[in-house]
């Protein structure tokens, strides 16, 4: 990628070493720690699912009797695997039965360490190898059917009922769209368990459920094979059961998983702790699935100015990417945010709106940006809503994002209905292929108004990552650094959930997954922070 | 999601929800009563639930609304009939071969855009040679003699040359549309020949982008083709349907 | 153009043309007959001379129109009444004044974002210190105590903290509206302070992007503010509110 | 005007050049013919208005007398004067006695040159005197209200009613129109004369009367009184009545109206000669008047292929500024016509109306170029269209466009109503400050396509222009060169009221024109061209 804007190349290193540090802090700080959903996403990848008589999941009954009797702090798996080599049981049964209170996992008989980690290391084998199994089928998929060109179209369906959606999921995909998301109803991040089967009733979005990511994906892969091109599925692992969902989305193929701990701090008032904790499994997962993640910064702009606030995207890209890295998620899967959003009564918006997207580009090359649409300044007027999203579609191809999220002209009103999907694709396909190569044609005047902002918007950042490395990250998010929010460590929902590890702790499915994904292993690398 | 088209109603996100966007003005000055007039206008066209989601102060006591609501009617599709050019659509080849078969002779075909209007792309895309989207014009047919008259052309001057030229079918094109008047020029055409007793003497044929084959029946015409009609269209119904009349 | 406001009709560039426009699907396969279908549909609806300008395949069994139609109903703009907030809007500094006179102490607010509304925009922006459009929310009135409890707050927390600061106003943000969720939370909340036998003690107001007062007051609320309300005319309101129910 | 695509000066010379010579070959021809419709404006400005018993106008009853008797080679302006002269009655009183069968312009005694010649001369200067006020007013309203930013706002009118027209017009100025254009109903261009009197029913338009445009100037006046922007009215002088309509336009202030013969034989069948001869004159009372004029170039690309043809336009505007300047109209004056008008489909379309737009530019930089919107791919699909205007006014915006015609989302279906008027402005509006100085900050690539794609329109155009200049202009017309339309020298409607000129012609207003304007005499010119 030639350098369109000329950016000082020091000033973006030392962008990213502050970051780097940042990201360091964080993992250090939590390292000790666990969470109820990292060791019910344990459970699940133990093959626990289906839920007991009063719809509550298996995979929480066996984690809450666990920390109920506060033993949690070994980690699901010790107390699994001992009971599962006790009763000869695979996982799901013994699961059932301290649901019913016919079994309690405590009472079982101990074994030694090294049985439970041969035995541990053969389960952990077993289940990653079938997430590495969907990504080759992935692969295939790819290879034999192909997919839409970059920037990916991508669109929501929310209809809160999951048959309903792939109804309009199917019909997006012929229309044009490359990836589909399932949007989820309002509720379901504070709740901290996953809900179960198919669900026909949400509000604002549709329950991620394992049997909807199913439901969903065999829709896709049928019509994408009408189509003659793979269309991607995404959803959420933000919220109270980030790496849960995770789990389930690389069980059943997903693509694309929103998965960014800030926005769950800022925008869900999700305790900071608890959600970094899962935000580093979950990524772990995501990137050996070979899922891209998706970054939430575009909703600063939200409650934040989009020309004032620019620079805190850039600085939380920086962070998003570095926290990333330390899960093994490659360039390639991170889907960092940002968005069109400034007003749109601004003069020479545009060349503002250019210049941020240009400058993500440059500071990010193999990053598959996700790139927002207008949504804060979407009113009403429909007209005018499809033109906000013409001029966004536009900075887009000029700039060559990788993702891109499709206005809808009703935004003000509604989550998308059949047809708003269809004219937000022809939206994009008009100006995206009419304009095709634009970007290339044309350059940005060295020092002019576009260079320019650019460069300030960069130097703003790399001023506030080398304050927040400063503070520490946890006191820059008290501050409301990011969207005007400020949230405090010990506040926000799902701190309970947090458990400091025994030294006993042990957690196979991370082991492998570090292992497999070429990272040190907790223990190396807690080393390398310093002894605590 | 299991659709009942007995009662097929609009469709937003939920099987029956009725989702509908409409958008127009009142001679009503901008402010709240406007609104409520807005809402209770779509409410008389059995629309529920109206939001008014966006107005905007045109002056001159005018206002303009973008509304959404949920339409209470339905429509059984079932019985739905729609009136259709009955003929099989063929190839230009075909076509040809079809004529000197069924017919034996050139059919001669004399086209015009009527009255003032004086758009020609429509009727030209029908006949040029060059034709239109990839398909010949009937200029290019050898076993058609067709003469385009161009546009703004009078209904009698095109009687006359039609009779000139003994001419099989007649192609009247009509693209400006306000105020009716192509339903205006159309009807006098009919009127025209039908006081001449020449009315059978023609196949006669309409075409634009308001056409449509039932309005052209209702006007009179022997068919009417609407956007998007190309030469094997409107030729494979004349040859047809000359021939049928030719083998009575 | 001289307008009969006793027969409003929709216009486009004839007075009484009707002029309306219309976009919506229908869960009927693409072709003649959904075209059809949509066109009884709106004829339904009292649309006549309906055109049918586009149609798009969506697949699925799924077509989307737009259609352009005359709207025969009216409406008598002169019979119109819409119920309206009845306050006088002061200025941050008149309404300071008020209180202070009037009540003769600061008046104590409490806001949320009820249910698992997490859009805290709205609510800021009535709230907040900085305000909104360039007016002051609630926070630097020195004559108002304003607490701001965010978003996703249930009912029954919301009534344990207006308890608790003893407010005088509750004002509740509802913004997510999908299957009327709105409509249920707020409700919830009426029956929540009935049950309770509370409903007099604090002067109950929503607001929101789809609130209007109307609806605030069938829901049972003392007010609604829509859209583009600010600070300043939500505090006029219960100002002014209070201080006649103080006076009393 | 930095020159932003390289485009070799020698070329823009060699194809004005040709051009240039192409004007004069016409102008030679049309030198020793006049017009029915030539005479009955001279008759106008000797103040003859109003209509006989059967709405027939007194011009045409005048100018028709004197035709009939075989005298009009002398001008209807001799015959006037003397009886004026003679019976001491002003010309509207001498008209109505024609009318009335009372009088014969051929009976009443003569007078020597002499004579007419001082009644002419003082007539034509008391009635340019009144234009001459006319313009000055404009300026005095334009310096005292001021005018919107360019490129200038410009949106029709077309209710067929007058009144409706009018209010239609105080709307869209409210809402930010600069110019207003009431379109003419269907048949107009194609009668041989003006209708009287304000009208309430046209097809497609309203008619262009001198009260409608009194009405009509009256509205604007008072709306840009209280918008505080004066407010531009345009009307059409094309058609069998082109210098009438100027003369009108001019006593009635209208400030642009559109004036090309070409688009008439073109596109409304009007015989060559006869539009080419109006047209000299019209565009003479046109400059005088201070009344910029919008040239139909646009109009080719709704035959043509705008990508094929894209030469044609280029072509055709150097001939219309040759033939222009022959008028005395001032660049400042010429709003030569271009459009938007490639098929939304194509891969890089906007590249390639960058292109063009760009290059009208740099070659007319004086000129306040009229860019006309998409028409011909506009479809049903309003969404879509809106979005085509967008990006239509993105290009005007980036290239420094004149006069923005604005595009229609309803441009398939109906002339606009009131409200697609104002979506239209809301669009261009919207587009223009966004991206106001976008064109200042970026720069095309050299010797990359757009630049390459300019210069081989360029290219063609020279080429064209010389190869016109070999054959002849009205040869050229007759091979189908303009707009795929071929057109014979003697085909056409309004041959008929071609005359050619005796040796006594005497026309004093054009004259006087001539002489205000700084342009040679006729005789001059004849001369300058050869005896004849
Ligand atoms: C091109 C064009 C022009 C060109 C015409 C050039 C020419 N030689 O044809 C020019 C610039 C001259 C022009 C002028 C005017 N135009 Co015009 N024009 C258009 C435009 C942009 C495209 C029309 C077109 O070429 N379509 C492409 C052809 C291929 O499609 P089609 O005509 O529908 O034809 C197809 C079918 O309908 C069918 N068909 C058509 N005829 C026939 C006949 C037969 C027998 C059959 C079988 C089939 C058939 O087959 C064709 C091929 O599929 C439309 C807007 C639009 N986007 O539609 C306005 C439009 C038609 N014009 C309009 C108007 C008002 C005018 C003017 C009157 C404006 C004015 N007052 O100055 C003038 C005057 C013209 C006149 N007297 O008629 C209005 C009409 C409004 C209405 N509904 O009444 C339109 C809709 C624009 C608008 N929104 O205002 N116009
Ligand atoms: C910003 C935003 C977000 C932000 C919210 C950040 C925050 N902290 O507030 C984020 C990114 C977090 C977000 C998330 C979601 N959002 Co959201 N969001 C929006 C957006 C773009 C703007 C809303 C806004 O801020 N408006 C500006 C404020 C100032 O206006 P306002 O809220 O109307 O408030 C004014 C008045 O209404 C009034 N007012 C409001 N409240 C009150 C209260 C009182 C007492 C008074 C007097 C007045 C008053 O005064 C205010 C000032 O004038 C809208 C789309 C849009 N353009 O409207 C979607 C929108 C509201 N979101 C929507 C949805 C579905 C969601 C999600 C559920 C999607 C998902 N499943 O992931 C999530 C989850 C959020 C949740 N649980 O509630 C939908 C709601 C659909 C519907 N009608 O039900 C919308 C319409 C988008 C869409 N088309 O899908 N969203
Ligand atoms: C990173 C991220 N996660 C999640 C969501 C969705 O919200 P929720 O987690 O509340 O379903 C968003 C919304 O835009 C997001 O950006
Ligand atoms: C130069 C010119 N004159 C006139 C017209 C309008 O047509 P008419 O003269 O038929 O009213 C146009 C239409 O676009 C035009 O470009």
């Amino acid at each position: 990628m030639e350098e369109r804007l000329h950016l000082d190349p020091q000033k973006i290193n030392r962008g990213r070493e502050a970051a780097r540090k940042i990201a360091q802090d964080v993992d250090q700080f939590i390292a000790p720690l666990t969470t109820v959903a990292v060791e019910r996403t344990v459970a699940r990848l133990f093959g626990i699912d289906g839920v007991d008589d009063e719809y509550v999941p298996l995979p929480n009954r066996v984690v809450d009797h666990l920390l109920e009797q506060g033993v949690l702090g070994r980690g699901v798996a010790p107390w699994l695997i001992q009971a599962m080599m006790n009763e000869g049981q695979d996982a799901q049964t013994i699961a059932e039965r301290v649901a019913q209170g016919t079994l309690d996992l405590t009472k079982v008989p101990t074994r030694s360490e090294e049985e439970i980690n041969r035995f541990g290391q053969q389960f952990a084998d077993q289940q990653l190898d079938r997430i590495a199994q969907n990504r080759k089928k992935r692969d295939e998929y790819l290879a034999t059917l192909g997919e839409g060109k970059k920037p990916y179209l991508y669109v929501i369906v929310a209809t809160g009922d999951i048959y309903e959606d792939a109804v309009q999921a199917r019909s997006a995909a012929r229309q044009g769209a490359d990836i589909i998301a399932v949007i989820r109803s309002t509720g379901q991040s504070l709740i901290d368990y996953v809900p179960y089967g198919a669900t026909r009733e949400g509000f604002g979005g549709t329950y991620a459920t394992q049997e909807n990511f199913r439901i969903m994906r065999q829709a896709l892969d049928e019509v994408g094979e009408e189509v003659g091109r793979y269309i991607r599925l995404c959803n959420y692992c933000s919220g109270l059961c980030m790496p849960e969902i995770a789990v389930m989305g690389a069980l059943e193929r997903l693509d694309v998983m929103l998965n960014d701990a800030l926005y769950g701090i800022l925008f869900r008032d999700i305790n900071m702790q608890r959600t970094l904790i899962d935000q580093a499994f979950s990524r772990m997962i995501n990137s050996y699935a070979g899922i891209i993640i998706n970054t939430g910064e575009d909703n600063y702009l939200t409650t934040a100015d989009a020309v004032e606030a620019a620079h805190t995207v850039l600085a939380s890209q920086f962070i998003n990417e570095q926290i990333a890295l330390l899960s093994g998620l490659p360039e390639e899967q991170m889907g960092l945010g940002h968005a069109f959003e400034m007003s749109p009564e601004l003069e020479d918006g545009f060349l503002l709106e250019l210049a941020q997207a240009q400058m993500a580009r440059q500071i990010f090359p193999d990053a598959p940006l996700k790139y927002m649409p207008p949504t804060k300044h979407m009113t009403g007027n429909i007209f005018k809503g499809h033109i906000q999203d013409a001029l966004f579609n536009l900075v887009s191809v000029m700039t060559g994002q990788g993702i891109q999220l499709l206005g809808m002209m009703t935004e003000a009103m509604h989550t998308p209905h059949i047809h708003d999907r269809q004219l937000a694709i022809e939206n994009a396909q008009y100006v995206f292929n009419n304009a095709r190569n634009l970007g290339e044609e044309i350059q940005f005047r060295p020092g002019g108004k576009i260079e320019k902002r650019a460069q300030e918007v960069l130097d703003e950042a790399v001023q506030l990552l080398e304050d927040v490395q400063e503070t520490g990250f946890f006191e820059a998010i008290h501050r409301g650094t990011f969207a005007d929010v400020k949230r405090a460590l010990d506040g926000g929902k799902g701190l309970v959930g947090v458990i400091r590890k025994s030294v006993d702790y042990y957690n196979p499915m991370e082991q492998e997954l570090r292992k497999r994904l070429q990272l040190p292993s907790r223990e190396e690398v807690s080393h390398g922070y310093g002894s605590y | 999601m299991a659709t009942d088209l007995t009662r097929v109603k609009p469709y937003g996100d939920t099987m029956n929800d009725g989702a509908m966007q409409l958008s127009f003005s009142m001679p009503a000055p901008y402010g709240e009563e406007a609104k409520e007039a807005a809402r209770q206008l779509v409410m008389k066209m059995g629309l529920t639930e109206p939001q008014i989601y966006h107005m905007k102060d045109l002056g001159e006591g005018y206002t303009y609304f973008i509304v959404y609501g949920k339409c209470e009617h339905h429509i059984d599709y079932t019985t739905i009939q729609v009136p259709k050019v009955e003929s099989q659509v063929m190839s230009f080849y075909d076509i040809n071969h079809y004529i000197e078969e069924h017919i034996g002779r050139k059919v001669v075909v004399v086209g015009a855009c009527t009255g003032t209007d004086a758009h020609t792309v429509g009727i030209d895309a029908i006949m040029n040679m060059k034709g239109y989207n990839g398909e010949y014009g009937l200029e290019r047919y050898p076993w058609v003699d067709a003469y385009n008259l161009g546009s703004q052309v009078e209904n009698d001057v095109l009687l006359a040359k039609a009779l000139e030229l003994q001419a099989d079918v007649l192609l009247v094109s009509q693209i400006v549309t306000q105020k009716g008047v192509h339903i205006t020029n159309l009807t006098d055409l009919v009127e025209l020949l039908e006081a001449e007793g020449l009315r059978d003497r023609f196949l006669l044929i309409c075409g634009g982008p308001r056409i449509s084959h039932e309005l052209a029946l209702e006007l009179g015409f022997d068919a009417g083709f609407g956007p998007g009609s190309l030469a094997p269209h409107v030729a494979s119904y004349f040859s047809q349907e000359i021939a049928k009349r030719v083998e009575k």
